[in-house]
């Protein structure tokens, strides 16, 4: 009888100083962030798809189409193609299509590209209605890139590691 | 049962394995156990059995106390044959054993051993999705992880597409 | 605030005097249905941002200010929802358990005394028509639950009865200990014996009842265990349920379900304020009125979520050994030494 | 929920459906009248796709048998058309809550082929962001859990705590869930400075919490009367099954890979390992929260004496061939023992990929565990044994 009556006070004792908890929690501040008018700073590191890296004095992508990282991709998501302009040593690239539906974000291509001619970009708003928008062609996207800076500003304007923070979903970029 | 042998350390022994006898903690067992270097193959004791004694020595480890790890499926298409690897591990004394054996490749049959070890119905229906080996004395041999009416055995190196 | 109810009362004076008794009682039920809606909704709000504050997230905020429009858009969805009826199921029981549901409560209602002048009816059998209405909702629940031929509804309205007969007698075993002590049924003449300091209600009342927290508390688990609410929710448990007897009732049907299950804990919590907190009575003595109901109800309420974010789901068995084995026998306790008190220092 | 050809034949008189049988449940023969109830594949407790096919005798379950292959992706096929470069990505995605010590696993096994030793301090970072990993997998177990009996609020506190670890996680690796961070023979990057600073607030703002954690949750008689003395589990039965981590721990035999077969840095740090003997629902909560006090301390261990230098192996071929045989390599994960047995013929691909993931065997005894026991008890138990359903179904 004895034991009974002590586990139903302790019990009871249990149950109060939940309450106290929770009640304690109720007037703290919210821990939450109002995703669409608050947004996180992303880390350095964060692994977005992955975007060309234009050459700082040329202006034009450093990539030259050697097809490491189409052969290190486990999942065949990059197809690259370039063409030997005459006059220059090496091939420059001309087509860069990746297929997001299908990459899992290992950066195998990253470690194997030797040149650092590709690196992870910053966007994570990436929802979109069809399937198709994430066959994301990288050049494409580049050449227009350099086309909106150089047209405003006729400098061609080198834009080092830029942290893109305005997400800017591929649906405004056109995919084909 | 005695106490264990010394277990092999990890870091030390990067060196080639000498001649150095290991005492083989399972000697006084009927079956042809031969102790291995830890360091080199992940675990202390190895027996290559031919199909027969399996379920036998099963019931042997039973009795020291081991529990069934799991059950492995290789299929050796250039020698025609089917290895099928039983991994043991003993809860209290961090010994892993493994027993393995070869059947033919293409009457692959082998005595079940859920009868001693109930855990291993499930590691045996997979081991048949994946491969197609029978395991007789089965209660019920029906597709573990593929669809149910799944005929083909995706793991086998003849198995295309 | 004493002669605002005054003059509510005086004006009403004249409007009973003007025009016979029905209009009143029209206007009263058009009134306690307004309440009981609006209330229902709105403590779907309370719920929501209760439960965000309790887990240091903000609750709903998107729709109008502080989320207030977020139960008219629920209704609005609820409502534009098509009413599913699936094959097989036993079609008249499956329609009339949502109006079962609700009937009961509003009649309740009718009873309760929010003031001095706002009580529907004043019969002085009240409380014994709050408790006849009472357990009618459990019967049209397991009937909704029996007729939508879903194994988990079956089982979730098997639950629902044992655990309502379960908990039916210790809360009238408490009614029966407060009926004696006021010496009424009358819940307008219950209130006005507890006037005056705060010292006054039942709650405190140590001369024949000096277990009266005991009491009010059995009373309150009770009421939690009668409407499926905090640990006692083993009806529709998410978790094993899914939703209980409610799985099949898409849109108003299963709304009115969950307006039913709100209006129960308000009609609960407003008992438990008239027979323990004092009613309307305010605890300085001095203007008491129809805000100092509603305070100690909706504190009431407040505590019914609170419970409900803090603790997980007490078993199905462990739920009726805690009625059977703990709250009966201290109930029975109570009445006897109260009976006894009440004999000995009259 | 009602199964598919049930509702196609018209029902049978009512009488005849629900005769008055007595509940002998499961002991002698099957009672008069049991009835079929299908938990899952789509369901809120079964944390994934798994069915449970109940038999059930009024509220008493006669027989449970879960079904598995829902989220079955050949995993083991995908190792062999995979370099083992390739296969890392793999790894994190098998059990997602703990993907460091799976990757960990795989990594180790290649090493432990191709004779790599990965510099000390990769193996000090593997161990602390493993520990990391392991104790967010027990914060979303534990939320899950309470989730699961019935308390809501426990979830969003525990994954307050876990946002501060993927952050910090997601810091050095670059991802929050499937982080691929070990490569074969060390690490992908260092961790910066920000890293250890920040794990080291994170370990003393994570003592005080998990004292509120126990007065609000562990302490509370609700929770207590709902989980002592529920699904019981005999370690002879864990031993039949070869069910591992906390749930052999929670039945009283203190079996950790860690501590039994050494590996990494683990033998330089010193933990205990929880064993409770009742072998219920509460031992087996009790064994994972004391783990979290205990990877706490090693993660502290760890970052006392983190060694300078570099964080990958030297000499790495890029193409990796390994030496013919089979190499087994098993590692403690947040459920359990994970194994990954890689049997090579000396090609750049290995031969067969064998991945003995810790929920299969946990599960494994699920069946014979919860003969008789109430509806809710079950799902009590299925949440004390922490499955994560494509850690089953590979």
């Amino acid at each position: 009888m004895i034991k009974a009556i002590k586990e139903i006070t302790f019990g009871f004792w249990s149950l109060v100083t939940g309450m106290r908890i929770t009640i304690g929690q109720f007037f703290k501040p919210v821990v939450t962030v109002q995703y669409p008018h608050e947004t996180l700073k992303i880390p350095a590191r964060f692994r977005g798809h992955i975007e060309l890296v234009r050459d700082p004095g040329t202006g034009k992508a450093i990539c030259y189409a050697c097809k490491l990282c189409e052969r290190a991709c486990p999942s065949d998501c990059i197809t690259v193609d370039g063409v030997k302009l005459d006059g220059a040593k090496k091939k420059s690239v001309t087509s860069y299509h990746l297929d997001f539906t299908k990459c899992s974000l290992c950066g195998s291509c990253v470690e194997a590209c030797r040149d650092g001619a590709i690196r992870y970009s910053r966007e994570y708003n990436l929802a979109s209605t069809n399937k198709d928008d994430f066959v994301i062609d990288l050049f494409r996207r580049l050449e227009e890139e350099a086309k909106s800076e150089s047209h405003p500003a006729p400098a061609p304007s080198s834009t080092p590691a830029a942290a893109v923070t305005s997400p800017s979903t591929p649906a405004d970029s056109p995919a084909k | 049962m005695s106490e264990a042998g010394p277990v092999k350390n990890v870091e030390t022994s990067q060196a080639a394995p000498t001649a150095v006898t290991r005492p083989n903690p399972l000697a006084h067992l009927a079956l042809p156990f031969q102790a291995v270097d830890y360091a080199v193959k992940g675990y202390h004791v190895e027996a290559a059995v031919p199909p027969e004694q399996v379920v036998a020595a099963a019931e042997m480890l039973d009795r020291e106390g081991f529990a069934l790890d799991t059950i492995t499926g290789v299929d050796w298409l250039a020698d025609k044959q089917m290895e099928v690897v039983y991994d043991f591990f003993h809860p209290t004394k961090g010994l892993r054993v493994v027993v393995r054996t070869r059947i033919s490749r293409d009457k692959p049959e082998i005595a079940t051993i859920s009868t001693v070890f109930p855990g291993a119905n499930w590691h045996e229906r997979e081991t048949h999705d994946f491969f197609g080996i029978r395991f007789l004395g089965h209660p019920d041999l029906t597709p573990f992880l593929l669809p149910e009416d799944a005929t083909y055995h995706p793991l086998r190196k003849d198995f295309a597409g | 605030m004493q002669n605002l109810s005054d003059h509510l009362a005086q004006g009403w004076h004249f409007v009973q005097s003007l025009w016979p008794e029905p209009l009143r009682l029209i206007l009263f039920v058009a009134g306690i249905v307004a309440f009981v809606g609006a209330n229902a909704a709105y403590l779907v709000w309370v719920e929501r941002k209760g439960a965000g504050r309790f887990q240091r997230r903000p609750g709903p905020n998107e729709v109008g200010p502080a989320g207030l429009l977020q139960p008219v858009v629920d209704g609005l969805k609820l409502m534009s929802k098509q009413l599913i009826v699936p094959a097989g199921v036993d079609r008249v029981l499956f329609r009339g358990a949502p109006l079962l549901v609700m009937a009961p409560v509003l009649m309740s209602l009718a009873v309760v005394p929010f003031s001095a002048s706002l009580a529907a009816r004043n019969i002085n059998v009240g409380l014994l028509m709050v408790f006849a209405f009472g357990s009618i909702n459990v019967m049209a629940v397991m009937l909704g639950g029996w007729a939508s031929r879903n194994k988990y509804a079956v089982i979730s309205s098997a639950r629902m009865v044992s655990q309502n007969v379960a908990y039916e007698i210790p809360m009238l075993l408490v009614v029966i200990t407060m009926v004696m002590l006021t010496g009424t049924m009358n819940l307008n003449e219950i209130v006005q014996q507890q006037a005056g300091w705060f010292w006054h209600w039942n709650l405190f009342d140590w001369k024949h009842n000096p277990l009266a927290p005991v009491t009010f508390l059995i009373f309150y688990i009770c009421m939690l265990a009668e409407t499926n609410r905090a640990p006692f929710d083993m009806a529709e448990a998410e978790s094993e349920l899914v939703a209980g007897a409610y799985t099949e009732y898409a849109g108003m049907g299963f709304g009115v379900f969950f307006m039913a299950e709100y209006a129960n804990i308000l009609l609960g919590c407003s008992l438990a304020t008239v027979l323990f907190l004092g009613g309307w009575q305010s605890p300085f003595g001095v203007l008491s009125g129809l805000v100092w109901f509603l305070a100690k109800m909706y504190f009431l309420i407040f505590t019914v979520v609170w419970i409900r974010w803090t603790f997980p789901r007490t078993q199905f068995y462990g739920l009726l050994n805690l009625s059977w084995k703990i709250l009966i026998p201290v109930s029975l306790f109570t009445l006897v030494l109260s009976s006894a008190l009440m004999k000995l220092l009259p | 929920m009602i199964v598919k050809e049930e509702l196609t034949t018209p029902p049978p008189a009512s009488e005849e459906r629900f005769p008055v049988g007595p509940a002998n449940v499961g002991a002698s023969g099957v009672p008069a009248e049991t009835f079929v109830l299908n938990l899952g594949p789509q369901h809120p407790a079964t944390h994934g796709v798994l069915r449970v096919k109940m038999t059930m005798d009024g509220e008493y379950i006669v027989r449970a048998e879960p079904v598995c292959g829902y989220i079955h992706r050949m995993q083991e096929k995908m190792g062999e058309n995979r370099t083992y470069a390739q296969y890392l990505p793999n790894t994190s995605r098998i059990d997602y809550l703990s993907a460091m010590t799976y990757t960990h696993a795989f990594v180790g096994a290649v090493e432990r082929a191709a004779k790599i030793q990965p510099p000390p301090r990769a193996e000090y970072i593997r161990v602390i962001t493993s520990e990391l990993n392991r104790i967010s997998s027990h914060l979303v177990w534990w939320g899950a859990f309470l989730l699961d009996l019935g308390g809501f609020t426990p979830l969003l506190y525990a994954f307050d705590d876990r946002e501060k670890i993927l952050d910090l996680l997601e810091s050095i690796t670059g991802a929050r869930l499937t982080y691929c961070y070990y490569r074969v023979g060390g690490l992908c990057n260092d961790v910066d400075d920000a890293f250890l600073k920040g794990t080291r607030e994170f370990v003393a703002q994570m003592r005080p919490r998990l004292k509120m954690y126990k007065a609000l949750v562990t302490d509370n008689i609700i929770l207590r009367k709902r989980l002592i003395d529920i699904g019981p589990i005999s370690a002879e039965l864990c031993r039949k099954y070869g069910a591992t981590g906390p749930v052999i721990r929670g039945s009283g035999v203190g079996y950790d890979v860690r501590k039994a077969e050494p590996y990494s840095a683990y033998p330089e740090f010193d933990f205990e390992i929880p064993t409770f003997k009742e072998g219920d629902s509460m031992a087996r909560y009790l064994v994972r929260m004391e783990e979290i006090v205990q990877s706490l301390r090693i993660i502290e261990q760890a970052l006392d004496k983190l060694p300078a230098g570099p964080v990958m192996a030297d000499k790495v071929p890029r193409v990796l061939k390994l030496p013919a045989g089979d190499y087994c390599y098993s590692v403690e994960a947040a459920r359990g023992r994970f194994m990954v047995r890689i049997v090579s013929d000396n090609r750049e691909i290995p031969y067969r990929v064998k991945l003995r993931t810790p929920c299969l065997s946990n599960l494994s005894l699920f069946e014979e565990a919860s003969k008789g026991m109430l509806l809710a008890d079950a799902l009590a138990v299925m949440g004390s044994l922490d499955l994560v359903i494509p850690d089953i179904d590979r």
